[in-house]
């Protein structure tokens, strides 16, 4: 049984490496690759902040300060993963590809947001919380039946571990020994609940023990230490090792949502103390001698650029169409649904 | 109504014609599954997935934790992956800690994604008073499910309409919550094909038919109608019984269409009078049927207390003679 | 209808009238608590126990995990050992967790001791559509609890009724579950007493008097039917708004005295109509007033869909359109 | 961070002292009171199968095998205590001090069965698996509120561990360390179902790691073994020391219920190879030369006769009357429910 969780480092807050035995796989091109999906989805989420504010968006939850969870956990994966996500989780998802117009209009409220792509198997976000842990369990256990390779990830919060289907989840992806990933981002909030008010455990890690299942906790703003946990799991997952816990150590820099005002709650002038996962990052490319600002730049350009044509795109959508008030509710319409329809569009007059 | 009859039947019990139907599926189509509490080596504590585990092996009937919510999570997992869970939740009374997997998943995933998931799959549960049960284990709760938009509800009142029923349920493409009348388990057996056939979801039927008034029941409280239909024709009372047999949709011009020709109504249900399916019942004759009714739909109900413990459980159900006075007071209205 | 009424009067907001009740009773009564997610330091999302935890400690307004059934489940333990939780549950469409402890316990240890023990405690929740909230934040399912023997459900439209029926739900001697519209928490002001005063769990209200047709609402969609009323009178149709105020139990007496009067009932609830508390009314007004009846009972409803994501709300909800539409038909059957 | 769980016993299968360090606690006196009890209610629980035979009682839960966890735990506590049962931990209840007549009674469907005496604050038997355990936590929230010294215990199942509220209720009682003890009986089977497939850790005890809780495993047909566990966490909780999770490994002789089958699923035949708690303690005490057969014989008489006569008394007593069903759903009959009580004796015709 393990018995201590450590909080693995790979690099320093300073960005300097601490785990000196991974040194040779920190290279450049992961470097750059973390580092630019970081600046990707913080981009885009400085950019949804943006828009909440000015009316164009509906109230919006921000991951600023955990881009080293979401982008480093995603990047471990393959395309034919599954992905279960929060509403915190926009990051992860569209490292992992999903389409960013399409993640816009979720946070305008229309079912377009919610719609996967062909390409990626991603469940909405869900929003009663921890809900989706046992889903990912299923999906999970489904591809070992089919005997794939392929694994599913559930992402949830520190709060979530107190709710009952984290609980079950966890049980049932132990039992049956499915190939899933419950990856925790323990950014110390749930709203305005602290961790210490959370649980009595230490370390959210720990709680794995409970399950027989292997749990690892890591510091969630080291990108590279997130990936190489990341990594090690799914392995472990994909040659039937089974289930990990991990909890990825984090801060949430903002707000709970637009709707939120941390300032009740916590001093939010101390909350930027916690070393930011990119600056960190960075500070190792530099240290590294692998930075290069003229790139950085060019990167930074090409997000925006991406950013802003989303946005366009998201602007330029359909109005919402009221047939889908009525038409995904099941396969075929129950009459009397349909009755209600066509009342709704008689008295509309079309 | 009924598809690929093959005159080949055999005499079954209700239970027996649900581990029939179990059977015909999980040997048809490989992606079906078997999941629940005891529903593997023990063969489900009414026996009705016996010998299942046997036949298709423990990946395929599979026996679970003690865990409703993960039964049902989970297999939303395994439904919008491929697979078709048929989950046996013990008792109804028990399926409260998977209520919200129902309500936010299950329901909403077809409307959630526009279609682009679904989760087909089946939700078998025993409920109902009657076998001197332990509490809890005896409600008729059938509308916390009735109002859940993108689910169906199903309940069969006898061994032929459970297998067709439930081949059906596992056929369809959105989820099915799928009652089984704990006292019509085994209260009698009925001629049932060996083959594969489905009974449509959304179709009710005619039970016994009459003039003066319809009465309107499902599950165990069929044969309890039908007792006072008996008992009314002796009075002289023309009684038609209906059975919706499916709950959610119900099968509104088979109960406008009978309520038209009688002009009045006798709902007759075990859950609780307040918010029980008979109020949606009265409503639909309202909205469909009001200028033809000759006296207020009435109902014969559980009353407005929780199902007591089993010593008064006779007391807590409609019987024949609450329903024949209620047919009296209807027709002399 | 009101005790204790204090000429001393403040203008408040819905949430404010919440929050006024919970201090009133914080401090006349040292048993109760206030327990949930983020009611203390933040003061609760919508900011219903602000400042509460600032008076009365941390002991007395208590920051709980997420963790619905833990609250829930914990507080029978509390209201069965001598104290009186007033829960917060942070939105109606996240009571499910704790679904389980509130059938199969709240409601029924009172029944299930013979009264030698009881849970005396309020579940407050927030509800409803209108604010564009995220999914699964605007679902109206007062049907779930208005069937549950043991539960009171309470439901104010209005700042001052907010106040005096908290207050009285939390004296009330059994659970209740107290609703509290979003879209109603700030939409208007009005002078509430600042002391405490109660009004009577199960007496509704006739908001405004009328000839022809009674309108029935609670929650946000009082204000639909108010608007609706007016635009009849402008088409000579002179309606009563009728707010049960309490959902379980019924003033049945109320709602049968003056659709007896008009003749005529308009049910309008956001909630799905399949299911929807609006069936219960017309099976009430079928029970009590079948001969008065000069045209089937309407019900303008939330669709039989789920709740959709915000962008579509203002088209699931009933309007003041809708509500004149179905009027008018009544008026004119 | 604990980190082994070893089963704890004082005496072994054939009634030998394992533990010296507890030698000189294993009075006499205690031998008595445990053996007593547990021939006590092992009396009741055969004699509650041989009715339910002869259709004079419902159908039975029995727990014959668990005797010394039942009687163990309950003996460690005293008259102010709480206790929230399970439909199987009527041996505990009893031997509490709640009525016998009454027990049988609630085995016959009697709603009287439930109502706790004036004496003991003992809730009626939970039904829903593991929904007791977050109402043990708030009476002892309750306790600790007030400042006694008084605590709360649930009694739960193995195949409780696997639900949600078994968790919810853990953690709060963690977060709030609340005075209560969740006392587990794993007795190998929920129904049919093996632990093995229950839950993929080793123990039990160990899941209280995930809450920060201390746990312990104790062998639970070791009578002593029980009593003095269940003491040392009785007296942190009374002292402050907060909850403790404690897991008697026990055994269930016979069926689940007299519903139940259980050689579909087991070898019943061997069921009994499991050392009796009760032949383990008269081993003991023969050892010992404690034991004293005219006393035993004597005391055997005596619960015979407190049985038949409780057996007398529940079937002499009052029929079911239906003004039950009506008259405690709330302290005030709703008007509804009065008309409905009203046409329900009209039509009885009384
Ligand atoms: C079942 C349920 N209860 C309550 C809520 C309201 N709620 C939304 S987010 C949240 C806090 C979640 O905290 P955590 O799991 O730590 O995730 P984070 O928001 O920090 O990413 C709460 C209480 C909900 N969505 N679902
Ligand atoms: C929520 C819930 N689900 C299912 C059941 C049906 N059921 C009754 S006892 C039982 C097994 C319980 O096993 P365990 O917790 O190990 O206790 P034991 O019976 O062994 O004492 C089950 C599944 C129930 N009572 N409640
Ligand atoms: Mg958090
Ligand atoms: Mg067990």
């Amino acid at each position: 049984m393990e018995t201590t969780f450590p909080m693995r480092r790979i690099i320093g807050d300073d960005g300097r490496i601490v785990d000196e035995t991974m040194k040779d796989l920190l290279t450049a091109e992961l470097a750059w690759r973390l580092y630019t999906e970081m600046n990707r989805i913080r981009t885009f989420d400085r950019k949804a902040i943006n828009l909440q504010r000015q009316g164009r968006l509906g109230t919006y939850a921000p991951f600023e300060g955990q881009e080293a969870s979401q982008v480093g956990s995603a990047l471990a994966l393959e395309a034919d993963d599954w992905v279960f996500p929060t509403y915190r989780d926009h990051g992860a998802t569209l490292t992992f590809g999903a389409d960013m117009v399409k993640t816009f209009l979720y946070w305008n409220g229309r079912v377009e947001g919610c719609v996967p792509s062909k390409e990626r198997h991603i469940f909405p976000p869900a929003v009663p919380i921890a809900t989706q842990i046992p889903h990912a369990v299923g999906a999970a256990w489904a591809e070992q039946r089919r005997g794939t390779q392929n694994i599913a990830v559930a992402y949830f919060g520190d709060g979530a571990t107190s709710e009952g289907d984290f609980h079950e989840g966890m049980n049932f992806a132990s039992v049956f020994r499915a190939p899933v990933i419950l990856f925790n981002q323990n950014n110390g909030y749930a709203i305005s609940v602290p961790i210490a008010k959370q649980m009595n455990s230490e370390t959210v890690a720990q709680k794995a023990v409970a399950y027989g299942m292997p749990g690892v906790r890591v510091d969630g703003n080291d990108a590279f230490a997130v990936y190489f946990a990341m990594k090690d799991a799914v392995s472990r997952a994909r040659s039937g090792g089974g289930p990990t816990l991990i909890e990825a150590v984090t801060w949430r820099y903002g707000a709970h949502t637009t709707a939120d005002d941390p300032s009740k709650y916590r001093d939010q002038e101390r909350s930027r103390d916690k070393a930011d996962p990119l600056t960190r990052i960075e500070l190792f490319m530099k240290e590294r001698g692998i930075f290069d600002e003229e790139r950085a730049e060019a990167m930074r350009t090409k997000h925006q650029e991406e950013i802003e044509q989303a946005v366009a795109e998201m602007e330029r959508f359909s109005k919402p169409d009221p047939n889908d008030l009525f038409d995904h509710t099941y396969a075929v319409m129950p009459a009397e649904v349909a009755q209600q329809k066509a009342d709704y569009f008689t008295l509309r007059g079309n | 109504m009924a598809t690929n009859i093959n005159q080949k039947m055999t005499d079954m019990t209700l239970v027996q014609a649900v581990t029939d139907a179990l059977r015909v599926k999980l040997r048809e189509d490989g992606t079906t599954l078997v999941l629940g509490e005891d529903v593997g080596k023990n063969g489900g504590v009414f026996r009705a997935t016996d010998g299942l585990q046997e036949e298709f092996g423990e990946d395929r009937v599979v026996d679970t934790p003690l865990s409703e919510a993960g039964i049902v999570g989970t297999s939303v997992g395994l439904a919008v992956n491929g697979y078709k869970p048929i989950v046996e939740i013990q008792f109804l009374g028990f399926i409260y800690p998977a209520y919200e997997q129902i309500m936010t998943h299950v329901a909403r995933i077809r409307m959630r994604t526009m279609g682009a998931y679904s989760v087909p799959m089946v939700i078998r549960a025993p409920y109902g008073a009657g076998i001197r049960a332990p509490e809890i284990h005896s409600d008729s709760t059938e509308a916390l499910f009735t109002q859940m938009p993108g689910l169906k509800v199903v309940c069969p009142s006898s061994p032929y309409d459970a297998k067709g029923l439930l081949i059906a349920a596992i056929e369809d493409p959105d989820p099915v919550l799928f009652l089984e009348s704990m006292r019509s388990y085994r209260s009698s057996k009925e001629a049932v094909p060996t083959d594969k056939y489905t009974i449509e979801i959304g179709e009710g039927k005619i039970v016994r038919e009459g003039t003066d008034v319809t009465l309107i029941a499902w599950g165990a409280m069929v044969a309890v109608a039908e007792k006072a239909a008996l008992e009314a024709a002796e009075k002289g009372i023309s009684c038609e019984v209906l059975d919706p047999r499916t709950l959610y949709p119900l099968d509104r011009e088979l109960i406008a269409t009978s309520v038209q020709k009688t002009g009045r109504a006798v709902i007759v249900h075990e859950a609780h009078a307040m918010g029980g399916l008979g109020t949606d019942l009265v409503a639909l004759i309202n909205d469909t049927s009001f200028l033809y009714l000759k006296a207020p739909v009435a109902r014969v109900t559980g009353f407005d207390v929780p199902v007591p413990l089993f010593a008064l459980e006779d007391h807590y159900m409609p019987t024949p003679a609450r329903v024949l006075k209620s047919i009296e007071q209807t027709v002399h209205f």
